[in-house]
């Protein structure tokens, strides 16, 4: 088997090396009742070719999404990657290895680490970053989890303009902890802040907000900081659509205390939901509570620039039951994908960019309007997504649309039930879509 | 090596834009000021050339499978064939959104589907929830999962048992979970000691975490009384299973009474490790489990034909993450079961069992085992003959990377007396016998290297892209980002001075 | 420009550093008339999405061929080439350097081409092998010239049955030359070995054949040689399809005297023609009259084994008007391709897929023949490709093949139009046919 | 390093089988014995680990451009971009049959179509043929064109004018072509001397085969001259265009009055060298000389809507190869081309010609240029300055490596008197500012080593995988395969003794 090298004469000499006369004596300590005695019963080998036929036949049962674009967001968005990412990323030593227990055989990984670490920083105006959470969600909760530690409170204000899976696993993550989890209503499409002063109180260890949230309104941050500090709590800011912060104001200049952030947009594909890879952003002094591996520079023996995993003694592997998190593996090659994309965009890229998603989002809903079909039922700042009322036959547009290679934006019912966002529709618009498309999108509207 | 942020000249670019610009759209018009940022952040500015070197030389300071053996023990780092690589990157699976209406995706519901079946077979297990992004991730969901089961029968029970022998991942995942984690001891044999055991389990008690064979690599030979014990004072049985690679086609965790069980799909099933991720910690579950699990699932509706994500209900722990798991490695993972059948399965443990033993025959006389027995997939050596000579562990495995090898496992498992001196070899069945043989013979020179010129080790190691690194001043004056350093950069030199952070 | 490094400003500074005002000054060795006064008329710069996009939607006017099989053969051969392949040719270091003009910086490709010259001197047991010429037809054109600078005749004789495109490149290349060509007429899908002997002379040069042929016939090269050999003529023996080798008897014990081969079988995608590769192989005496690179084996200062081009006093950056030809560039990289593939393939593989092609082959002859609706018209020694005649509407059965996913059979009255070859298809038949698709095929013949 | 037959042990594999083997198909009833080898051909057994890692280790073993500058005189080492790959390994482009119906290949057609358009006019040229491989088959194809050309018209012309300072390849092709090759002396000023070139041409003569900039870095100042006196006897006049990256946006060939032109794809325009090709020489050619272009272009039926394969009929000087050209470098050379625009490719060749002239200026102190003028995309510089010091060029060049770069062009062009000392420097435009700067600083460096250490360059390279080679050895005793090797096993020390092959 070409995967296996040692051939059959190997084994018996190796077995005689060992001295054993059959390898059934090297599992002694296996009682014959739970040994397997059968062979497995799953499909029997196949050739590459037998197997790359049979998995593009499963693949095919999907739409060709190559050739689709999707105004479809919601926490995954479609962005337009460089093909030398994509190239780069096909290096073996960066994705045949494993983390960089030594630093002497895995520079490449953690200059790569800790150059993501400085990008986002400088993105988010946060002053240290960890790289490699599985995701926004997972970092979300995590964000949460060491607000607890840091304040050694026990309320949580979530708001409800959290994307519904990150709220989801929040409330997981917070399960077995005796905490109070209280959501924090909307109302047109920002967070209500009014009850947000009536929520907070002396027990409240942080308040976590989404912006730009669900429906893609930008927050506003500071007020909200303003009021959370007041009662000594943490601000936690979720970073869903991370290409928001090439135009609007980070964070960090915003006085917010941890971020949780997705860098799904900085280069990853959409991958049916993952792998995708996040951050958490905060302040020096909170380095120690925060869980997961970071990179730090120091120098070798004869004084020469090296990285190295640093602040070590707050992990699973050192620290064990006392650890600040169980991380261990990660989404390490992501990092390294959103290295090379944020190095490949650069300062002036990040800001076209994100300054041209926007511009095409706000072109898009004017279009729309026009078409007479629709309504607006929020007058909200927003990024790349907009929430919007359409007076027509969901089910028969959103076959229209596949049918003209669209993939349709998102009914936001199946999440926001009780609401009155019955007939509204989440739609997302990257850089991706051409002005011909929009209209194109529009006609398909109108008709 | 310089920083990306060192090389960036203003003016230069590696982007491009589209044509049109909308122009016509003023974004101030939409936005309110407060929310835009007057400047823009400034990141870096250098061209494709620029990046495409930078990249392609610190891909050449990092070490890969593919560079040669890497025999870090418990992590399991095999070939990662490259068709897998090649099915996970079709466009129809990498371009899919995960809230595409279900009719565009039922190719990427069906690799789940069958997936879960397969893994089923392979650990007889009766499901599996793909939700988990790595083995740690899959230990808390694993652990959450028994804690709602207990919960739903309305049983208190708190504690966590964990051998001492365990993976970091273990406690701090049960901890997580809101467990206390009580330690059981390692017996003579550097298995679970059932008197130990016994004593530990009781009625508060959630259950064991077990890894087997074991972080030391050894199969448990306790494991129908360990079944018993735990079952009996009603507890869960939880897999560690980062080890399954001495296993396939061996012994199955539900056979042997697991009633959790996580699985590496980035150790046993072949998918990279990509430098510490992505991976996979799908966790499968007996029957009784099953409404606990994360939501939703992948189920097939015959009379529909189709595939599609079904709620798990209210008693699920709820999500774990976004989104259904990370397809892109679920893909591999199918690829590659379906690439070595039954068969070849079973040949992939057959073959690591013996090389493992096979290393552990050839150099015991030179580094004495933790433990003399037969080993499982990979086996834990020990340097303390060589403590006499000044020499620790660490400086063997740095020695080792002057060959062209990367060391082993060190420092883990952290079970006394041993700590400081193990050695976990994990040879995994895609390395020949030949790699072995050279890495035997270059063990052994190190061990009497260590003995005729212990400055050699201690020095190491002495060609790679950097030496020995100064870990102290890391955490002492921490460099956490390229601005960081910009603030430091006056102080020329390293005062030792400890600013504290927290 | 995200390809141009240097900035405005950098170029002024250059500039300056030149000592010019203006970069026009660098020009003024060119005359005011010539210089082009306007911008060049072609389409302005794109971006990279709208490149893709553009360019995919011209891909898409040819065939999804990626879900196609070719029946069609006729010098281009789809054999499966396993990804292991297709990702370790895109190491940079492969394919980013140069001709290994220095051998401390190349001995990556140095070594990949005495491996290839070791892999195809032991299938085809010539004692010398050129890797790297562009094609099998010039390969062929090459081994021409080279017949007559070791004869010194001026008479080449041509089998009738080598690749029509194949024998057109002869003639080009031999077309400056004073040479007679003759060709040699088949019977029965072989050469006609008793006219080989009426035109052999001692004018002869050397006699051109390809086995398998164009019709896929296995010649009988020992036959051939002696004839040959008895008039002090070279025999040259053309391969097309290289796969042939893994069963059939090398050329090298068959008494040949040079050998033309395409390599491209051994892991070379079809790209519409090329670029493919060929080599050269001949007996060692030859050596100095052979065309184009060639790695050797020697040692370094320090005796390590170290690999250079040798032989390079035939070479035109040498010895130019006196050189053996005028190769510089040739085909390296595919010289790569085709070690790595035979690399993966080994003993065994090569030929089990080369008994595959050959089986494969004559199992659809016979389900075809069974149809009713086919004749066989040579009765003759094939190897994976066979001619044969076809008593239905040719226009209509390849409409049905092509809605079926097969790419039709060459129909080859094209190529052999004075011949009574009106109503015959040539089928190639490769190892990625399975079963059932054969059974497919032979159904819609029958229908 | 091992060679992969050094690596086989029997009984290995890297290839896999399809489930069916036809089993009831016996080849023995269809195929005589005679026909069929006995035994199986002993290629290697390794598997597909073995493979990766062999050739992985074989990739660090070469220097190419994304590693670093490259200035490898008249090889325009530029960047190659990734995109271009990604379109030309589209399925539907990699995967078409050349002989496949022409309906099934339109998208491959009209790229080749349209590739004509845009290359005739950065050239003015009318029409091109794709089919020629690499530069040097282009020159053969152009000087076939040439030679029928004059048949056509009833003219005996057998001598072809190439100056002294051109390309190897030049002289090789025109007498493949058939021709006597005239060398033309360079000037002083080392392009073309006017009156050796009047001397030289009358009606005997095909023409000039010129190149322009010309191999020393050099526009030809009399071009409007020279094009004069080979038009004015009949002849004509063939563009080298392997130096076009010194022209884009600049001058055109064609408006320079050539009539035959060839372009290194792979070279101008950005198609990679691949270790020494793939690459395309494509051949364009003014309206009176397509009759003779090799068989078939590709041409548009209007009235069908249909792109199809024209036969250019009688006049063709036939094939030059199997099937239709490259594609894949076309699918490249298109994409770049569009990437660009008017304004960057003229961009490219401004940048390239500031860049050599930077070079040059910076470092003609040190190394003495061999004409001392502005120069076009590359500058031609001599070590004679070193010869005093036992230096040669070749030196300069090894010690280069030392210092990370890969070595400029040295002993070509062949021109006297420097002919073993030329240093020629191409530094495209894909390299900025700061990298040149670099290089700059090192070959300074490198000059003072000469005088102070000339030792440290005789030795030179030192960290190169391997060192000097034995290049005597290669020839007086030859090791053409694996098996050759074997042979000459036995005899333990190399003897000097020359194995006269011819
Ligand atoms: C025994 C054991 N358990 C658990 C884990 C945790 O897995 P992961 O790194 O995927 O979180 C590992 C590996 O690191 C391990 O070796
Ligand atoms: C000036 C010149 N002419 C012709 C050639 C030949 O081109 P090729 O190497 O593609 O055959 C080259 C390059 O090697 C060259 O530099």
């Amino acid at each position: 088997m070409r995967y296996i090298p040692s051939t059959k004469e190997q084994q018996s000499e190796m077995l005689k090396d060992i001295g054993v006369s059959s390898f059934e004596e090297l599992l002694k300590n296996i009682p014959e009742k739970v040994k397997l005695k059968r062979k497995l019963n799953i499909p029997p080998v196949l050739s590459e070719q037998e197997l790359e036929e049979k998995i593009v036949k499963i693949a095919q049962k999907n739409s060709n999404f190559y050739q689709m674009k999707p105004l479809l967001g919601a926490g995954a968005y479609r962005h337009f990657i460089p093909e030398a990412q994509k190239s780069l990323l096909q290096r073996e030593e960066f994705w045949t290895c494993y983390t960089p227990y030594q630093p002497e055989l895995s520079q490449g990984t953690l200059q790569s680490m800790f150059e993501f670490q400085s990008y986002i920083s400088r993105l988010t105006k946060m002053d240290i970053v960890i790289p490699s959470i599985f995701d926004g969600a997972s970092a979300a909760g995590e964000a949460a989890l060491m607000s607890l530690r840091l304040t050694h409170k026990n309320k949580i204000i979530v708001s409800s303009l959290i994307h519904p899976h990150y709220r989801e696993t929040i409330r997981t993550y917070l399960a077995p902890h005796d905490i109070e989890i209280i959501e924090l209503p909307y109302h047109d499409g920002l967070v209500q802040y009014d009850q947000l002063e009536k929520l907070l109180d002396e027990d409240t260890a942080a308040v976590l907000v989404q912006s730009p949230n669900f429906f893609g309104g930008i927050e506003n941050l500071t007020a909200m900081a303003e009021l959370t500090h007041q009662k000594k709590a943490l601000l936690i800011d979720i970073i869903v659509e991370s290409m928001s912060m090439g135009i609007l104001k980070s964070p960090g200049d915003l006085d917010v205390d941890i971020i949780a952030g997705s860098a799904q947009s900085f280069g990853m594909d959409l991958n049916f939901g993952g792998p995708y890879n996040a951050f958490l952003g905060t302040k020096k002094k909170y380095v120690r509570q925060i869980p997961g591996r970071i990179a730090g520079e120091t120098k070798d023996k004869e004084g020469k620039r090296a990285f190295v995993m640093t602040f070590r003694a707050r992990e699973q592997d050192i620290r064990r039951e006392k650890a600040t998190s169980n991380m261990c593996t990660n989404h390490n090659l992501n990092v390294i994908a959103a290295d090379i994309y944020l190095s490949l965009m650069g300062t002036e890229g990040i800001y076209q960019y994100s300054l041209l998603n926007a511009k095409k989002a706000h072109y898009l809903e004017n279009q729309l309007l026009k078409t007479g079909k629709f309504e607006k039922i929020f007058n909200y700042p927003y990024f790349n997504e907009f929430l919007i009322k359409y007076n027509g036959d969901i089910k028969n547009i959103n076959k229209v649309l596949m049918e003209n290679n669209f993939i349709p934006p998102l009914t936001v019912s199946s999440f926001y039930p009780d609401n009155d966002l019955k007939q509204t529709l989440l739609f997302a618009v990257t850089e991706i879509f051409s002005r011909d498309e929009m209209n194109l999108i529009t006609s398909l509207f109108s008709q | 090596m310089k920083l990306i942020f060192e090389k960036s000249i203003p003016g230069r670019d590696a982007y491009s834009l589209p044509t049109d610009l909308f122009q016509d759209i003023k974004i101030e018009d939409y936005l309110p000021e407060k929310h835009l940022d007057k400047d823009k952040k400034q990141l870096t500015e250098v061209s494709e050339v620029d990046v495409i070197r930078h990249f392609t030389k610190l891909s050449k300071f990092n070490y890969g499978v593919d560079d040669g053996l890497y025999p870090l023990g418990s992590c399991t780092m095999k070939y990662n064939p490259r068709i897998n690589e090649k099915m996970a990157a079709i466009s129809n699976f990498s371009q899919a959104h995960p809230f595409a209406p279900i009719e565009m995706v039922q190719g990427s519901l069906e690799i789940m589907y069958e997936l879960n079946k397969l893994l089923c077979e392979i650990t007889a297990m009766n499901q599996y929830t793909m939700a988990p992004a790595s083995g740690a991730h899959g230990e808390l969901t694993g652990n959450l999962i028994m804690r709602q089961y207990f919960i739903d029968h309305g049983e208190k029970r708190t504690k966590m048992l964990i051998p001492d022998s365990a993976h970091g991942t273990n406690p701090a995942s049960a901890v997580m979970a809101g467990f206390e984690v009580i330690e059981i001891k390692s017996n003579e044999n550097g298995t679970v000691d059932l008197n130990s055991l016994k004593n530990a389990m009781d009625e508060q008690t959630v259950g064991l975490m077990l890894t087997n064979p074991n972080t030391v690599g050894l199969y448990d030979k306790g494991i129908e009384d360990i079944e018993k014990i735990v079952h009996q004072k009603g507890g869960l049985l939880y897999y560690d299973g980062a080890n399954l690679n001495a296993s396939l086609g061996i012994i199955r965790p539900g056979d042997a009474g697991f009633d959790v069980v996580h699985l590496n799909l980035h150790k046993t099933f072949s998918t990279p490790h990509g430098g510490g991720g992505p991976g996979a910690g799908v966790i499968g579950v007996k029957d009784r489990l099953i409404p606990y699990l994360p939501t939703p699932i992948v189920d097939f509706d015959s009379t529909e034909n189709k595939y599609f994500l079904k709620d798990i209900g209210k008693k699920s722990i709820g999500m774990v993450r976004s989104f259904w798991g990370n397809f892109s490695v679920l893909v591999k993972t199918y690829t590659w079961i379906l690439s070595l059948g039954p068969e070849y399965l079973y040949q992939c443990s057959k073959t690591s069992i013996i090389n493992a033993n096979y290393v552990l025959a050839k150099l015991k006389k030179y580094y004495k085992p933790a433990y003399d027995q037969y080993c499982g997939h990979e086996c834990t050596l020990t340097g303390r003959e060589y403590k006499k000579y000044g020499i620790k562990t660490l400086q063997i495995a740095k020695r080792l990377m002057d060959y062209g090898y990367h060391p082993p496992t060190i420092y883990f498992p952290h079970f006394e007396p041993y700590a400081e001196e193990t050695i976990m070899i994990e040879p995994p069945e895609s390395e020949g016998k030949e790699v072995l043989d050279n890495f035997i013979e270059v063990m052994i020179k190190i061990s009497q290297e260590a003995k005729d010129n212990p400055d050699l080790l201690k020095s190491a190691p002495h060609n790679t892209p950097i030496s020995q690194t100064d870990d102290v001043m890391a955490v002492k004056r921490p460099i956490l980002t390229y601005d960081d350093e910009l603030e430091l950069k006056d102080e020329l030199n390293y005062q030792g001075k400890d600013i504290d952070y927290y």
